[in-house]
């Protein structure tokens, strides 16, 4: 079976706060960056996964992520990227 | 929602008209069991809350003593139990962040934090999860505020599987008239400091007044610690520059409970415009703006509106947003406008008196006391307690929390029968804190749990040489509508009155938790914490739990044969029965009182109360401390089988080791004291074996090296 | 009478017990600045002591090294001015990059907070002037993002430095501290300040920070 | 100006190791999911900022990242992808 790359990263749903994201985005643009509009944080992991093709790797590992509760879904949402 | 139809048929008749969705709203709050105590307040009458030095007794956001002349102490416990369950990590964490503004409520400086957890088996992925992720999120908010977590206690049992207990407390200081006496006067200001207000969080209160429902994800907040760091600053400064007279914690109910309750205390009224609340997304409607209970928000009322300038100046150093919301009127009537328009139109009384309700109590049948196998084996028995989660070392929790910040911390977590913390004031006084409560024992018998939660709680605070002072309690239990779930509630609670008396200890401040059910209605196992804080006159003489070795070890107090709802039996039975051991509060006084003079008179090494799997649990933890052998004889203990001497949780004992040279003074000062003394072993440098003799005969020894893999056995599972 | 800045940034919390250590073992005047407020030019000496300075958000001591206290505390440090970094202060100090290193998350990716002992290499400075050459001293380490990483170790190891005898939390070459050559800068993750007086140690641990506040107040009235 | 959103993943460089994604690895593959081969863990940031198009969207995040050192290029790497 081929290994592909799959990102998944975990952040704060839009609706609840993100005080990490937030506090970067106000330094930032204090520090005169003032076309970030919004920063949301979150946590990512880069997994080399075995499957059969992209699409099941994306599968999989949004299948292990909620499995294994590497995030809440109750506060949490994901997004997961194909790399390669 | 949880007002039921007959209270809304009670306020409209007592208004004459319907009510509008924001006073709805306001009294969804003001009347759940959260905020109104409707259940429980008749009989939390009971408790004791006096004697001289209280200076704020329950009802306020906080609880104080007066600890020295010129100190005071300000505590106060809750749970987040509900909140916890769903995301454990902001659960627990925003748990911690309410707490804290409790304390700076009463213009006190926060100063220790205790977190007591009842959590599950850890056998299940998911009370792993919950577990780790509560642990967690106190360490990211607690940490971040600089004030230490140094206390705590930490249960399993797969009763809270699903629905798991975090009960936390703080701990601040402040001079006795420096304490903000809660007083608002007419045409007062209102500034609503910190968070902009959102949807997060609205009505969480009434959320914690009902059973586990996974309908109800919408309550859930994140914390935001760093914000509220700022607020702790920002309102120290204004403190010590005079220029507040009123803070509260915008708690269960947010604005619109903090602003009516400020108003009932006061009697006076109160008027809010909701639209000049600053928010978090612009098209908030006014009733979400009342109930929201975003974290992280405070009400401050200034002491003198001529230095508001002043004031607003250090929120702005701290960046700190705020809002100029309202006033306070003399007309006892809680007003809100929005855009102009009155939405809430209510007399304060109304708002703060619910309808009576009647509450039943049924008594559960006892269960009867399972006999434990014959032939046990000791070694076996000892290294399975040992590695019981409930015994082993909690350093995987306590490690994770910044328990030295503060540089007051004389006794760590793992060091000590209960915290002590320096007042670094240029002298060697402090306090000393413990926390206590056993869940089997509650389940066995309510009324004589409690009150050990509470003699436990004594005892630990006596044993590092503090004088005890004041209790905290924090009642979790079960749907106060099932009446044998609230049997529990209510002989708690009567336990604790009767503790609170027998031990002179006034209660200043508590919480209760109720409808801790699971997805099927049935009860958690009931627990009541008990936060017990004493005063230290030299913190350098607190009594450690690390011995020295070369020394005699003495047992202090009387043995009996009592394995009910004791740890062996959860251990070898599966489960507990019988009654659990007696509280026993006269001999629990002369112990404390002997305890202290111990420490004054600097007689001992170290020494660790006895509770939980008995005087076997005691002496192998004093030896895993300090890396001493240890020689004890289990004949000396009592005159009952080995297995009771060794895991008999009798109360009111202490194990010490005593200096070899003061040996005599410790026993003739036992006598003076009435209290029975046996020399039952000793301690060994560099030896490596606790060996347990019976008659001078050896009948077991355990390694230390097994000793430590079985006392380290929660690292593997959490 | 020389006087000590003790820097305060949003977040920070060890200031006031760094403070009283300044006051009660160096004997110095000290003093609580607030990050914006802070000038190079008034001081003798300056600590940054631990905390979360902007809750750690991004990376610890990342949005600190943003503030416009960077320029003044490397204009102090070009003079000469002796410089502690405590904890979120050693973060903070290499992130100006006045230090060498980083400072990564723990490896066991939780926060650590326990005694530890710690062995200091050529000593030399005023903030080691009375700890003498291999000797061991024990203060409390609380941190999550702890693990020292350089690739270069010898740039630190030739200079004055700090060895966890027992490594907490995977930091390369057990690196617990590190100091420019001349030991004017110091940084470490341990915290003196909760080590300085006897009843802050519990047994078998000595008071070891005591000698760092006793070695600057020493080297600034000399 | 339109707003676009760019995700920016700060992970560590291999020579820095990566002991939380090798951790979660490890959980992993003992908890059955062995078609995971590596893991690596890292901080994500969703940017919503301002730019004239697509490609100068990344590029100013990239700027901002390196010039505030949002990631510190002796033990950090950086992945930034165009999201919308
Ligand atoms: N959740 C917790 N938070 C902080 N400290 C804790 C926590 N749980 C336990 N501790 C600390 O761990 C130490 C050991 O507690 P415990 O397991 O009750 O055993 P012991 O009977 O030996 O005191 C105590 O110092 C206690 O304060
Ligand atoms: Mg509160």
């Amino acid at each position: 079976m081929p290994t592909y790359r799959v990102l998944l990263v975990v952040s704060y749903k839009a609706s609840a706060r993100d005080p990490e994201g937030e506090t970067i985005a106000h330094e930032l643009r204090s520090l005169g960056h003032e076309d970030v509009i919004k920063v949301r944080a979150g946590k990512a992991f880069f997994f080399d996964i075995n499957a059969e093709n992209k699409d099941e790797a994306l599968d999989k590992v949004k299948k292990i992520a909620f499995e294994t509760k590497l995030y809440n879904p109750s506060v949490h949402e994901i997004t997961v990227i194909n790399l390669a | 929602m949880t007002l039921s139809k007959y209270e809304i048929e009670y306020a409209q008749k007592v208004l004459g008209r319907k009510l509008s969705k924001e006073e709805l709203v306001l009294l969804e709050a003001e009347w759940s069991e959260h905020c109104s105590y409707k259940s429980t307040k008749e009989h939390l009458r009971k408790l004791k809350t006096r004697a001289p030095w209280v200076l704020v007794g329950p009802g306020r956001d906080a609880g104080a003593i007066k600890l020295f002349d010129d100190v005071a102490l300000v505590a106060r416990i809750e749970s987040h139990n509900h909140p916890s369950a769903v995301d454990p990590y902001n659960g627990a964490a925003t748990g911690v962040g309410g707490i804290v503004r409790d304390i700076l409520s009463l213009g006190a400086k926060p100063v220790l934090l205790v977190d007591a957890l009842y959590m599950g088996s850890l056998k299940t992925k998911h009370s792993k999860w919950l577990s780790s992720n509560i642990v967690r999120g106190i360490s990211d908010y607690g940490n971040r505020l600089g004030i230490p977590t140094a206390l705590g206690l930490t249960w399993f049992s797969k009763s809270y599987e699903k629905q798991p207990l975090v009960n936390v407390a703080c701990v601040g200081i402040t001079k006795p008239e420096k304490i903000l006496p809660g007083i608002v006067r007419p045409g007062d200001p209102i500034i609503l400091l910190g968070n902009t207000t959102g949807r997060d969080g609205f009505l969480g209160s009434s959320f914690a007044s009902k059973p586990l429902d996974e309908k109800d994800l919408a309550a859930i907040q994140v914390g935001n610690p760093f914000i509220e760091k700022l607020i702790i600053d920002a309102l120290l400064e204004a403190y010590s520059k005079d220029l507040i007279s009123h803070v509260k914690d915008l708690g269960g109910g947010g604005l619109g409970t903090a602003v009516v309750e400020t108003a009932a205390q006061n009697n006076v009224g109160v008027v809010v415009h909701l639209d000049r609340v600053h928010l978090r997304e612009p098209d908030l409607e006014p009733f979400e703006i009342l109930g929201s209970e975003s974290q992280e928000r405070m009400i401050v009322v200034p002491k003198e509106k001529t230095k508001l300038g002043e004031l607003f100046e250090i929120f702005d150093k701290y960046e700190l947003e705020y809002s100029v919301i309202g006033y306070f009127t003399r007309d006892r009537k809680v007003r809100m406008y929005f855009k102009g328009k009155v939405v809430v139109d209510l007399p304060v009384e109304l708002a703060v008196s619910p309808p009576k309700v009647s509450r039943e109590v049924a008594k559960p049948s006892p269960k009867p006391e399972k006999s434990l196998p014959e032939n046990v084996d000791l070694r076996e028995a000892i290294l399975k307690v040992l590695s019981s989660p409930r015994v082993s070392c909690k350093d995987v929790v306590y490690e994770q929390y910044d328990w030295g910040v503060g540089g007051r911390t004389v006794l760590p977590p793992g060091y000590g029968d209960s915290a002590v913390i320096w007042l670094r004031d240029g002298t060697k006084r402090g306090f000393s804190a413990a926390v206590r409560g056993n869940p089997r024992y509650t389940k066995l018998d309510p009324f004589t749990g409690a009150a050990l939660s509470m003699a436990e709680a004594y005892r630990r605070v006596a044993v590092v040489g503090a004088v005890p002072l004041a209790a905290l309690d924090n009642i979790n239990s079960g749907n106060p509508e099932k009446p044998e779930q609230h049997y529990y509630t209510v002989k708690m609670i009567e336990g604790l009155a009767y503790a609170s008396e027998m031990l002179e200890v006034p209660i200043i401040g508590g919480n209760v938790s109720l409808y801790n059910e699971d997805e099927r209605g049935s009860m958690i196992d009931p627990v009541t914490s008990v936060l017990v804080l004493g005063r230290v006159d030299d913190v350098s003489k607190a009594l450690s739990t690390v011995p020295v070795g070369d020394s005699p070890l003495v047992l202090i107090g009387e043995t009996r044969p009592e394995l009910g709802g004791s740890e062996l039996q959860e251990v070898l039975l599966g489960e507990a029965s019988g009654r659990p051991p007696e509280f026993r509060p006269l001999e629990e006084k002369k112990i404390a009182k002997f305890a202290i003079e111990v420490c004054r008179r600097d007689l001992a090494y170290a020494s660790h109360s006895i509770s939980l799997g008995g005087i076997a649990v005691a002496v192998s933890k004093l030896a895993y401390k300090g890396r001493v052998g240890v020689t004890l004889d289990i004949s000396k203990v009592c005159r009952c089988s080995p297995l009771q001497a060794l895991f008999s949780e009798s109360q009111a004992r202490v194990l010490y080791e005593v200096k070899p040279d003061r040996i005599n003074e410790f026993l003739a000062l036992a006598n003076e004291y009435g209290i029975k003394a046996s020399i039952v072993g000793y301690t060994t440098k560099n030896e490596d074996t606790i060996r347990f003799l019976y008659n001078d005969k050896e009948v077991v020894s355990v390694d230390l090296e097994e000793i430590s893999e079985a006392l380290n056995s929660l690292k593997k599972v959490l | 009478m020389p006087k000590v800045a003790i820097i305060k940034y949003p977040g920070t919390n060890c200031e006031e017990e760094t403070l009283y250590a300044v006051r009660e073992i160096s004997k110095l005047e000290g003093r609580i600045v607030w990050h914006s407020d802070f000038r190079a030019e008034d001081w003798d000496a300056i600590i940054i002591p631990g905390g979360f300075s902007y809750g750690d958000y991004g990376r610890a001591g990342l949005i600190a090294s943003w503030s416009k206290a960077s320029e003044e505390i490397r204009k102090a440090f070009e003079e000469g001015v002796p410089i502690l970094g405590i904890c979120n202060g050693f973060q903070i100090l290499t992130e100006i990059g006045i230090l060498p290193g980083s400072l990564l998350y723990n490896e066991s990716a939780r926060f650590i907070a326990r005694w530890v002992r710690v062995r200091v290499h050529n000593p030399k400075g005023p903030w080691l002037s009375f700890v003498e050459d291999n000797e061991v001293l024990s203060m409390p380490i609380a941190h999550a993002e702890g693990r020292y990483y350089l690739n270069e170790l010898r740039e630190v190891t030739a200079g004055p430095w700090l060895e966890y005898l027992e490594n907490p939390n995977g930091s390369v070459g057990s690196i617990a501290g590190v100091s420019s050559k001349d030991g004017n800068v110091l940084g470490l993750m341990p915290h003196p300040e909760r080590a300085s007086f006897p009843w802050q140690a519990p047994r078998p641990f000595e008071p070891g920070g005591r000698k760092i506040f006793e070695s600057i107040g020493y080297s600034l009235r000399r």
